[in-house]
């Protein structure tokens, strides 16, 4: 057993976009919006500065759910970044659930800067989802055939 | 097929003493008749070597980057299916179109040996395509067999007998193989299957792969200088950090680089010793481009934007894009 | 056992199912009350009372007795509370602690037969639980 | 050996209430590498960044993490403290275990372990920072100011003042915006034209404003001190530099079917108008959409009537570029459309009417010459209902949810105005709140009450019956009292809710400015920097930011010009070190980078390299324009070989947090 399950808390990695999403967040903090603590938050300029490989990352080193969040479409702070993030993602989660790894422990959210109370509930909502599914281990076990 | 070779002979020795290029790239005869090898072609005199018959599937215009890269100008002999592979090539900037002498070269399709081994011929002496069928001569005599069930996978999907880039053509035109039915019904059951058979399936095919990177060596999409795998500063730590990752990921990976520039040549998949089914991670993201952003055929011309460079603001929201295929 | 006056709100509360702290006391509700005028405790004062936790003063009330249920405060209301779901609430309370039906269907040939429609289907949603 | 240093603040309580900032301390320490960790009540106070400085003076720190607010508010800060001991400033890292952990943590021990990870995450970044330099680009001495109400027109003049030229792009026929509109202001009750139209004027001889009136701006692209713009200047269909502005035109045009958008629909005008007769510039346009020349080619009075031949029925759109150091967004408001208030009688009866409609009713310079009529009967009322709050604070679909902030003051004004004019009118003002906070307001509130004698009742107005005879029936609930009130009101005014200008979605787009969910523009920071974007070089002035009242935009107005001032007055800006870079040996020159770069940051060029064989060789390869690339990362993603890295943000220092996290 790796752990027990009541002591079960899963690891989330949240990509944010420095314009929207991480003001989004501080929103939240601000506005004293309660989100679990293992939601960890890391900075990027842009949605469109993360790489499929720092998801897939992410998730060989354990994460039980990786979320990407950016402005809204069209309000991207270099004015095209998060469409091009759209694009990526769609084929990577489609291919992600094509290999049935982890196509439901992985989403993109748009929130913009005042949106802190969104923030905070699209993160409750991501951590009530990955509690649910369990401990995520099959991507490390991809290509390991017992 | 026959009087196709003696064309390209002719041609090659043309060009060649011309000084109209520098070098030729057509096929070899290999070991046995039915591995013909790719080669270059440096004198006129050495033309007469050329091969070509139904096992000459090779892709040439990989090939491109060697001569390219030294500023030789090359003359390529290409199959209709090899035409978007050189123009993949020009799109990414690889080789320089001054450097390619284009030759479109007929072809009605190539034949696959392990099936025809699986169909029962021994001893197998001489294979050649007749119309429809297949003659194959054998220490025991002379058989005949249907040639649509002999051709390779990649043929049965054959894109048609358009040559997508060509400077000049040799002969006429041949019929191509018809492929009827849907060429992402494999993908679709695929993605029909619930989580956990998905999971098995890519769990069996991907702990087949050896690491040999014949996949990668072969496909006109994958031509960066450095691939990430092989560079200790990239993603993907190389391969000295033994980090299973890298195992793990090396063919989601490698797809999705190659997503809206794969042109669905089908070589990985023939190339692969282990016979993983590595078209079917191409052919989803061929699939998912053309569903979620519109119709787009990688190397169908040198100039359109890959989908991935690009956008609509109106593009199907992420969540939306997946979960609406998925049938929910 | 006695409820207090705030376990009684509470329990108002909860069968309203309506956001009562939302309210900003704007009285849209009371003036477009058509009965308004008849009740001793008109709409956003139900709502203010309710707010502050006075269980006790609620059920005293009469006014969810003259509520005619036709939806107009919870329709006008711009903050999207529900007035008629607080008179609802309170007259289910009250109802409720008398575990018996007031009205039985068998007992509407009683009535006239000209009686508005509205009175019966108002009549009916409060005594028949 | 690195030597990294970490710092701990409590920020009061607001840390170190919820988190043991002592744990944290005590956790990193034992982090390889990690040379010195403290923690300090106000890390970014003088006495903390002394603690800094000290620190990396005794241990030779060669990088800095600070675990306290978001990065946002103090990264700035730690950056220049770290330079000031001479570290580069982008060797400083920060773990925001404020916002995204104390503040929304409330069990101890989570939080603690929630900040060691931050920690550990920041110090995992850090190690692969590199010290960064920052470039420099130029600033083009010129501003713009999208919008020509008050708002704009203060903001232009003040910058035109310090010396700087400013172009107005107004999309109406004329400067003036709703202040034009407006009959007097308060709390002073002086005329509106009269103090706002000397500033048009201003405005429009100033050596150093270009006025572009009935225009509109087209396209935004590059960035702070360089942007470029091209506006659309619409074809008026008459010809500026030859136009007296006599207005013989606008009297003689046959067309008087289109609703006035000056007069607020109360009066009718022609094709071709002025929207008012201080219309700056005092130059007709003429309405395509109602003109009779342009519907069926029969007509051309106004060509015919013009003495100076001005009328030009051929004039096309012009496209007009030019650059900008900043852009200031005043595009201010409209009413809310109350087309869903039909139970308060709007649509039902003329005589309900909002109160933009009630100032132009009033205005000696309005449709009526100032007459308080009923816009059905033409009479003198005898009594007029104001109702409050029209789709403000309202939390449906119907409204907005945020107080409007100017109705309970123009409320008082304009049951002042009708007082004033006709002491037989009964006026009364129903209201869930009155809010007057402001210098002079409450006072001014009161005397409506006191001196004027206006009804003030505390209670919405439930519904306005229209009877067949168009009669109006008021019911509305007195709350003081618990009396049900039925009123007979000749006029009923609607306060109506305020909101942002159509446009400005469209323009927070093209401008890639934030905006609210009510399509407020948002500002960098609400105390701290209130008349900022977020976007470099975007600053806002007046009614786009949020509700306010002509006092208040007008001295936004000038800080926004103070800010404008500020940044023009800079010879150069030190560009975004965290630029992409190419690393050229990896590089296959496959151009897909340049595909996804939003600013044509990414050119190729032919280079000598060397090959990670060691062998030269002669290849094509990506060349990042650091002065125009601004850092969003997209291109190095696009690469498929990864050659392309965001410095500051590499994949390195990413893949190090990802791992730390995980």
């Amino acid at each position: 057993m790796l752990e027990q399950n009541n002591t079960y808390q899963p690891k989330i990695v949240a990509f944010c976009c420095n314009w929207c999403s991480y003001a989004g967040a501080d929103g939240a903090g601000t506005a004293r919006k309660h989100y679990p603590a293992n939601i960890k938050i890391i900075k990027v300029p842009c949605s469109c500065r993360v790489n499929p490989l720092f998801i897939l990352r992410a998730f060989a080193r354990g994460a039980d759910g990786v979320i990407l969040c950016g402005c809204h479409p069209g309000d991207c702070h270099y004015t095209t970044g998060n469409y091009f993030t759209r694009r990526r993602m769609t084929l990577l989660l489609s291919m992600l659930d094509y290999l049935g790894v982890a196509g439901d422990r992985f989403r993109v959210e748009w929130v913009s800067a005042a949106e802190g109370a969104r923030f905070a509930e699209v993160m409750n909502n991501f951590a009530a989802h990955i509690a649910a599914l369990g401990k995520n281990v099959k991507l490390r076990d991809l290509r390991c055939a017992k | 097929m026959r009087k196709i070779e003696k064309l390209m002979r002719e041609k090659a020795a043309e060009l060649l003493a011309d000084g109209a290029v520098d070098r030729v790239l057509a096929w070899r005869r290999g070991e046995f008749f039915y591995d013909n090898a790719p080669a270059f072609f440096a004198d006129a005199k050495e033309c007469e070597q050329i091969v070509y018959d139904e096992f000459c599937p090779a892709n040439l215009c990989k090939y491109l980057l060697q001569t390219s890269s030294k500023g030789l100008k090359a003359a390529v002999f290409l199959k209709p299916c090899d035409t978007y592979g050189v123009n993949q090539l020009l799109k990414d900037n690889r080789i320089k179109r001054e450097l390619v002498h284009a030759v479109g070269t007929p072809c009605s399709g190539m034949l696959d040996i392990k099936k025809i081994k699986t169909a029962g011929a021994k001893g197998i002496i001489k294979v050649e395509a007749a119309g429809d069928e297949v003659i194959v001569t054998t220490a025991l005599g002379e058989i005949k067999l249907p040639k649509a069930e002999l051709l390779l996978d990649k043929c049965r999907m054959c894109k048609g007998n358009e040559y997508k880039i060509a400077d000049e053509e040799l002969g006429e035109k041949l019929p191509t193989p018809v492929f009827v039915g849907d060429k992402f019904a494999a993908v679709k059951a695929i993605e029909a299957m619930p989580p956990e058979e998905k999971f098995a399936f890519w769990q069996q095919e991907l702990s087949k792969c050896i690491r040999c990177n014949a996949c990668r060596d072969i496909c006109p999409a994958c031509t960066c200088e450095q691939c990430i795998f092989d560079h200790p500063e990239s993603p993907v730590a190389g391969k000295a950090y033994a980090d299973p990752v890298e195992e793990q990921f090396f063919h989601i990976i490698r797809a999705y680089h190659v997503a809206g520039r794969c042109v669905g040549c089908g070589e990985c998949a023939r190339v692969c010793p282990q016979g993983v089914k590595l078209g079917l991670l191409n052919m989803k993201f061929m699939k998912d481009i053309n569903t979620f952003f519109g119709p787009y055929q990688a190397g169908a011309d040198a100039v359109t934007p890959a989908p991935q460079v690009d956008y609509k603001q109106n593009d199907y929201e992420v969540s939306i894009a997946v979960a609406g295929k998925r049938g929910k | 056992m006695e409820l207090t006056d705030k376990e009684l709100a509470e329990q108002i509360l909860h069968l309203a199912g309506t956001d009562v702290k939302r309210c900003i006391q704007c009285g849209r509700c009371s003036a477009a009350c058509p009965v308004g005028d008849k009740m001793d405790f008109v709409p956003s004062r139900m709502v203010w009372e309710l707010v502050n936790g006075h269980g006790a003063s609620l059920i005293k009330a009469d006014a969810p007795w003259r509520c005619l249920s036709c939806f107009a405060c919870e329709q006008r209301c711009p903050r999207g509370v529900s007035p008629a779901a607080v008179m609802e609430a309170v007259r289910l309370t009250e109802i409720r602690k008398q575990s018996a039906n007031k009205l039985a269907a068998e007992s509407l040939e009683n009535y006239p037969a000209d009686m508005p429609q509205q009175a019966l289907v108002a009549a009916f949603r409060k005594y028949s639980k | 050996m690195q030597k990294i240093g970490v710092f701990v603040c409590w920020c009061g309580s607001n840390i170190a209430g919820t988190v043991d900032v002592a744990a944290v301390a005590e956790a990193v320490r034992q982090i390889p590498d990690v040379a010195f960790a403290t923690d300090y009540k106000y890390m970014c106070s003088e006495q903390g960044q002394a603690i800094i400085r000290q620190a990396v003076k005794d241990y030779q720190l060669d990088r800095i993490v600070v675990c306290s607010c978001s990065p946002r508010m103090h990264e700035a800060t730690f950056r220049k403290c770290a330079e000031s001991v001479g570290i580069n400033p982008y060797m400083v890292e920060i773990a925001n275990i404020r916002e995204q952990c104390s503040w929304v943590l409330k069990d101890k021990a989570e939080a603690t372990a929630k900040a060691i990870k931050l920690a550990k995450a920041a110090i995992a970044k850090v190690r692969f920072n590199t010290p960064l330099h920052a470039g420099k680009s130029n600033v083009v001495k010129r501003a713009l100011v999208i919008g020509g109400g008050i708002a704009g027109i203060q903001t232009a003049l003040d910058i035109a003042e310090a010396g700087y030229k400013v172009d107005i792009v107004e999309k109406e026929p004329t400067i003036g915006g709703r202040m034009a509109q407006l009959d007097k202001t308060f709390p002073t009750l002086d005329c509106s034209a009269c103090i706002l139209t000397p500033k048009m004027v201003d405005a429009a001889q100033h050596e150093n404003i270009t006025l572009y009136t009935y225009s509109e701006v087209e396209k935004v692209s590059g960035f702070v001190g360089n942007f470029d713009v091209t506006i659309r200047k619409k074809a008026r269909s008459v010809k500026a530099d030859m136009c007296s502005g006599c207005g013989l035109c606008t009297e003689k045009c046959p067309s008087r079917k289109t609703p006035s958008e000056f007069d607020m629909g109360l009066k009718n005008r022609g094709a071709i108008y002025i929207p008012f007769a201080q219309a700056i510039p005092k130059v007709p346009v003429i309405d395509r959409d109602a003109c009779l020349k342009f519907k069926t080619g029969k007509c051309g009075i106004c060509s015919m009537v013009c003495p100076c031949e001005a009328i030009d029925y051929t004039q096309q759109d012009e496209l007009v570029t030019e650059k900008y150091g900043a852009i200031v967004l005043a595009t201010g408001f409209e009413l809310l459309p109350l087309d869903k208030f039909a139970d308060l009688g709007w649509g039902v009866s003329k005589d309900v009417i909002s109160s933009l409609q009630l100032e132009r009713l009033t205005n000696a310079a309005g449709p009526t010459e100032g007459h308080l009529v009923c816009p059905s009967s033409g009479k003198e009322p005898k009594s007029v209902v104001i109702v409050s709050c029209v789709g403000s604070r309202d939390t449906t679909e119907r409204g907005k949810t945020y107080c409007s902030k100017i109705c309970c003051m123009y409320n008082a004004k304009h049951a002042m105005y009708i007082r004033e004019k006709y002491p037989n009118v009964d006026v009364t003002v129903f209201y869930i709140d009155v809010r007057t906070p402001g210098k002079g307001f409450d006072e001014f509130q009161r005397r409506a009450v006191e001196e004027y004698g206006v009804h003030y009742v505390r209670g919405q107005v439930g519904k306005v019956v229209v009877d067949g005879d168009g009669k109006l029936t008021v019911f509305a609930s007195d709350l003081n009292s618990g009396r049900h009130l039925m009123l007979f009101p000749d006029l009923v005014v609607l306060a109506a809710a305020v909101k942002p200008a159509p446009d400005a979605r469209k323009l927070a787009t093209m401008l890639t400015a934030s905006i609210d969910n009510d399509d407020f523009y948002v500002e960098a920071h609400p105390k701290l920097r209130p008349v900022e974007s977020p976007t470099a070089g975007v600053f806002l002035s007046g009614m786009c930011q949020g509700p306010k009242d002509i006092p208040e935009t007008v001295s936004q107005a000038g800080a926004a010009a103070a800010k404008v001032i500020g940044l023009l007055a800079k010879e150069h800006l030190a560009t975004n070190p965290c630029t992409a870079m190419c690393q050229e040996n990896i590089c296959s020159g496959c151009k897909t980078c340049a595909h996804v770069c939003p600013y044509g940051a990414i050119t190729y060029a032919g280079k000598q390299i060397i090959t990670l064989a060691g062998t030269r060789e002669q290849r094509t390869v990506a060349v990042v324009n650091e002065a125009l690339c601004q850092g969003c990362g997209a291109c190095t993603v696009a690469c498929p070989s990864t050659a392309m890295d965001l410095k500051g943000f590499t994949n390195k220092q990413i893949l190090a947090e990802v791992d730390a996290l995980c």
